[in-house]
């Protein structure tokens, strides 16, 4: 569904990626992790056409999407989140789903007013903020937030959807909600997911597929268990003990 | 259901009250009205660049002066009547709006508001040199009023009145309709969150020069008004003085709401109306006021209402939403 | 032709260097504590009525007054940035610049209530002698305010450049954080940037307002053009303002001589919405923050 | 020397510090290790004064330093070598370092003395002193953090993450440049995400987990505990 190919990024003659091929099946929760300055959200950002790639092409369904505009992909059925969460903070929830139904005019113009709100209070309720309906959004505590970013990012209806650490800031309990509506995201709503996470216990139970980075490259990518058993993440982790 | 009966209620009798005013009120008083009509057209018009969509523009009150040196020009010089020459100046804004727009609104934040300010100040200074289009520093004298129609005779300030009322009342309704609409939400998306607003499919772009265009029409509309009520226009009426009063008015009435413009508007003209011993330090007041509402006020006189009245009303929720000062305020106390 | 181009660079030197003192002050506030204020101008039209008001008030020596307006309208600086800015340090940008509009506003009609519109000169103790250089003359006064400035910019350059005070400033302007953690005092440090950039203003007020006229709303312009100076050069870069300066003097003095001289205010505009459009960073500021 | 108990930290909303306790005796070499985003960056800056405190204390030869601006704790002997070096980019490698001693009130000459130290210590940084420290490369920059931070004479130091994005020969040259700090006097304060090379230099450790103290210990026992593994993987 997504194909990553050859995906590098300079900043003033620094290397934040470098070369980064990788592709996502649909209906996978893909997991992208990497120590501190791996490159992780350059990367999204090259995906999502934030900004784009000095080298390298994006395609999704088939179809090259490097060189568009953002809000273009989303009507492609392509959406994110953004680190340190993201919502439109002086709207109340529900208006903040309904300007995520922005793009829903040009998807889908058949679709009635009455439709849309009834969608926009199904969403409100599948993400769990329907009680703070009319709450302003900068109210609301960092978990319901949370919630409330993913809630206007599905309103867009997209097919695959990016997380720019969606975990951070947040309580065991907090996470632990949030990995099972991620998964209800892929069952329920079929979407296929990709994440930057840095809580391993989350990424490693959710994910069907991960990609390390490190300094811009990748250095690994397969299933969670492949990569608890390869060495050279343990080391990108914990560090060799050769260089004490 | 009920809260907005109440509404519609209110908004009809308030209404019902400006339309019978002139058989009421002393002439002098309506010329202050009509002032404030003319203002709250323009205020509403900037509110829409700077309350709704996020983006301080100082380019206003240039493009007011377009609109009434439009509509002067037309009507003195080119013998125009004012119903046709009030249509063209607002068209007329808009298209310099957009020409404006297309490099100025690359730009955020403080950007923005230096090279709006400087298109403002080029606009002044193109007016105040080319003397003989614009009669320069003398200004343009007997701007004609609008001919008669429907009985109305607008050399009377009181027949001007109902002009200046259904414009003022029929922008805002304007503006409230298109907030309400499809593209007001879009605008409102990019004032709270620019980047995110592209990942929802907003042509952020598109919606802005929209919006600046939009706007610039709208404030030649009022400046239309503005130069055949006052029968005569100079550039010294569209300083940087003028600027910071409009937006002023925006501000400390509450931008990016309806009402608080209105309010705002309202408010500054009256006080040194009502006040006539402060009335000569109107800019001294106004400049001070400014930093006030910037340091202790940001919401304006509307979000001070607002925070009074959720204070009163919603004491139970509140308990129910940790917000982070609290959290922090919990997490200092077991401590201490 | 040739006479008057040679008078015209000469006036353009004068012109620049006044400016020149003004934008060096604006981008000082502004590299260091990214602080864009709007108020300069009134700060160096109060430099001009605190000099005026000694020099033809109390018969004050020039010298001493202009020095006595630097501090006095340094420690208004001070106590503006303590009680406005600080508080509004953190928040967003367009705070300070609503703030800085607000404060100008308010201070220049403020002046105009107490004091009138009434054009006033500052007595200088110069004779009328005027030297002649190749063609083109200048007066002993405008010989003195342009070695008075010039020597203003070198003890500024000097202390930026050779003392502990100014590498702190340079410090605190390339790395807040770094410098907080090397133990520079930053609120007070920034108090010290905004004394030291409203008493340069005050000191061009002064010499301006001895040049020609003193009136409240002399700032207005000026405190625009050192932002327009600022942005050209490239914001924060006190080399920029310089060369910005003399760019928007020269280019000023050349209007009034090959066009006219009312079109002289619409330079600095169009200049800037070029530089702007063609380079957005101006002339000197790099890829920086 | 230095005392931490129960400190709480904001940043906004998200309390990012929780309940950490933890002590630093004089002469010791004490890490602390923990993953991305577990809150090591941020428990620096609190206790240097950048970040205030939403609670809890931070003691400092046993005064109460948590409410003190950061120029106050400087001068009470805190030596910080911020994450991502911080130099100062456009001054030179010599102004660098002098403005490493801003704080001391000694002579020109006492501080003169001490770069000439600085210099046989880093005999790197006395060829590029009058270079300006934005165009070296990042191990330069980190030894020259380290010179500004030895230049104010603390008596704690805190390094942040002295390896990130450093070549790996350059980072074995550092850490061995902490270790010989160390056997000098110096008490260190060390946060690194390379928990392997840490624990091998250090006495003590404490492994930071979202914001908690997960395990704390001696480094040789920790060095090869699995659960330093589990909390920084998950597995």
């Amino acid at each position: 569904m997504l194909e990553v190919k050859g995906i590098s990024r300079f900043f003033k003659g620094l290397v934040a990626l470098d070369d980064v091929t990788f592709t996502v099946k649909q209906g996978d929760i893909l997991g992208i992790i990497g120590p501190n300055g791996a490159g992780k959200s350059t990367l999204f950002n090259c995906i999502t056409c934030f900004f784009p790639p000095s080298k390298g092409e994006v395609y999704f369904e088939g179809k090259k999407i490097t060189g568009l505009n953002p809000f273009q992909i989303t009507e492609l059925g392509l959406t994110r989140t953004f680190q340190h969460t993201q919502v439109f903070p002086k709207l109340s929830v529900y208006e903040n789903i309904t300007t995520g139904q922005y793009v829903m005019k040009r998807k889908d113009p058949s679709r009635t007013k009455r439709q849309l709100e009834q969608k926009a209070h199904e969403i409100m309720e599948f993400v769990g903020v329907s009680e703070y309906k009319d709450t302003t959004a900068e109210n609301l505590s960092l978990g319901y937030q949370t919630r409330l970013a993913i809630g206007i990012a599905l309103a867009t209806e997209p097919k695959l959807f990016l997380l720019d650490e969606p975990a951070a800031g947040m309580n065991p309990e907090e996470t632990k909600q949030l990995v099972h509506l991620l998964r209800e995201i892929r069952t329920k709503l079929g979407v296929t997911i990709i994440l930057i996470e840095h809580d391993m216990k989350a990424v490693m139970g959710l994910c069907d597929k991960i990609v390390v980075l490190e300094y811009g490259k990748k250095i690994a990518e397969g299933t969670p268990q492949e990569i608890q058993e390869n060495p050279r993440v343990i080391e990108a982790y914990l560090g060799s003990e050769a260089l004490a | 259901m009920n809260n907005n009966r109440m509404k519609i209620g209110t908004i009809i009798a308030v209404l019902v009250v400006l339309s019978v005013l002139p058989f009421l009120l002393d002439s002098y008083l309506i010329h202050i009205l009509n002032q404030i009509g003319i203002w709250v057209i323009l205020t509403a018009s900037l509110n829409l660049m700077v309350g709704y969509t996020g983006q301080l523009s100082f380019a206003h009150v240039g493009l007011f002066a377009v609109g009434a040196y439009t509509s002067a020009i037309l009507t003195t010089s080119a013998g125009f009547s004012f119903w046709t020459s009030f249509p063209i100046a607002a068209i007329v804004a808009g298209v310099l709006g957009f020409i404006i727009g297309l490099p100025v609104l690359r730009f955020k934040t403080h950007f923005f508001a230096i090279v709006t300010l400087g298109f403002g100040e080029i606009i002044r200074l193109t007016i105040y040199n080319w003397r003989d289009l614009t009669g320069g520093p003398n200004g343009i004298y007997n701007i004609p009023f609008p001919t008669n129609i429907l009985g109305l005779d607008f050399a009377l300030r009181e027949h001007f009145y109902y002009l200046i009322l259904i414009s003022a009342v029929l922008v805002v309704l304007f503006v409230k309709l298109l907030i309400g609409s499809r593209t007001g939400k879009a605008m409102i998306a990019i004032r709270e969150n620019e980047n995110f607003a592209l990942f929802v499919g907003i042509n952020t772009w598109k919606v802005k020069i929209f919006a600046f265009t939009l706007s610039a029409a709208l404030a030649g509309f009022a400046g239309s008004l503005y130069a055949s009520y006052n029968s005569y226009i100079s550039p010294y009426s569209f300083t940087v003085s003028e600027s910071v009063s409009i937006l002023l008015m925006v501000i400390i009435g509450g931008m990016g709401t309806i009402i608080g413009p209105i309010l705002g508007t309202t408010f500054l003209i009256f006080l040194p109306e009502l006040l006539r011993s402060v009335s000569e330090w109107r800019m001294v007041i106004y400049g001070g006021l400014l930093v006030l509402t910037i340091m202790f006020m940001r919401d304006g006189i509307l979000g001070l209402i607002k925070s009074f009245v959720r204070k009163k009303k919603h004491h139970s929720e509140k308990n129910l939403l940790s917000t982070g000062k609290e959290e922090a305020a919990i997490a200092g106390s077991e401590r201490n | 032709m040739g006479d008057q181009i040679i008078q015209s660079i000469l006036d353009g030197l004068v012109s620049g260097s006044i400016y020149g003192l003004m934008a060096i002050g604006f981008t000082l506030v502004f590299g260091i504590m990214h602080v864009i204020n709007l108020a300069h101008g009134e700060l160096y039209m109060l430099g001009a009525f605190t000099t005026f008001i000694m020099v033809g008030v109390y018969q004050i020596n020039f010298f001493v007054a202009i020095l006595a307006a630097m501090l006095i309208v340094g420690g208004l600086g001070f106590l503006i940035e303590r009680y406005i800015f600080r508080p509004l340090r953190n928040t967003a940008m367009l705070n300070t610049l609503l703030a800085s509009i607000g404060l100008s506003i308010f201070i220049s009609n403020l002046v105009l209530k107490i004091a009138g519109t009434g054009m006033r000169s500052i007595p200088t103790p110069f004779s009328d002698k005027s030297f002649t250089i190749i063609g083109a003359t200048i007066s002993t006064h405008r010989l003195m305010v342009l070695l008075l400035t010039a020597l203003l910019v070198a003890v500024l350059f000097w202390v930026i450049k050779f003392t502990k005070f100014g590498r702190s400033l340079r410090a605190t302007s390339q790395d807040q954080d770094a410098s907080a953690l090397m133990g520079v005092n930053i609120n007070l440090t920034y108090g010290l940037v905004f004394a030291i950039s409203a008493g340069m203003a005050a000191m061009a007020g002064g010499l301006i307002g001895s040049l020609y006229v003193v009136d409240p709303t002399m700032g207005l312009g000026p405190g625009l053009k050192a932002f327009i100076i600022v942005i050209l050069g490239g914001m924060g870069s006190v080399v920029g303002a310089i060369v910005g300066a003399f760019v928007m003097g020269y280019a000023e003095t050349f209007t009034s001589l090959f066009w006219a001289a009312s079109y002289q205010d619409l330079v600095g505009y169009i200049l800037l919405i070029l530089v702007l459009l063609l380079k957005p960073n101006g002339l000197f500021g790099g890829a920086k923050r | 020397m230095l005392k931490i108990e129960n400190l709480q930290v904001h940043y906004d909303k998200v309390q990012v510090i929780h309940d950490v306790s933890l002590e630093v005796n004089e002469g010791e070499i004490v890490t602390l290790i923990g993953s991305n985003g577990a809150g090591k960056t941020t428990l620096l800056r609190t206790i240097s004064g950048i970040k205030r405190a939403s609670g809890g204390s931070i003691t400092f030869m046993g005064e109460p330093i948590h409410q003190m601006t950061s120029h106050k704790i400087v001068e009470m002997g805190i030596g910080h070598v911020p994450e991502g070096r911080h130099v100062f980019p456009d001054m030179s490698v010599y102004e660098n370092l002098q403005m490493g001693a801003f704080r001391r009130k000694d002579s020109q000459a006492a501080i003169k003395k001490d770069l000439e130290h600085i210099f046989d210590l880093f005999p790197r940084l006395k060829e590029r002193s009058q270079q300006m420290a934005g165009t070296m490369s990042g191990g330069e920059q980190q030894m020259l953090a380290i010179g500004r931070a030895i230049m104010a004479k603390p008596k704690l130091f805190l390094f942040d993450e002295p390896s990130l994005g450093i070549a790996p020969i350059i980072v074995a040259e550092i850490f061995k440049m902490i270790k010989k700090m160390n056997e000098e006097g110096s008490t260190i304060l060390l946060v690194e995400q390379n928990a392997n090379a840490a624990l091998k230099i250090s006495d003590r450790a404490y492994i930071l987990e979202t914001g908690k103290i997960g395990l704390e210990g001696q480094s040789s026992d920790l060095l090869n505990d699995d659960r330093v593994r589990k909390i920084y993987l998950g597995f």
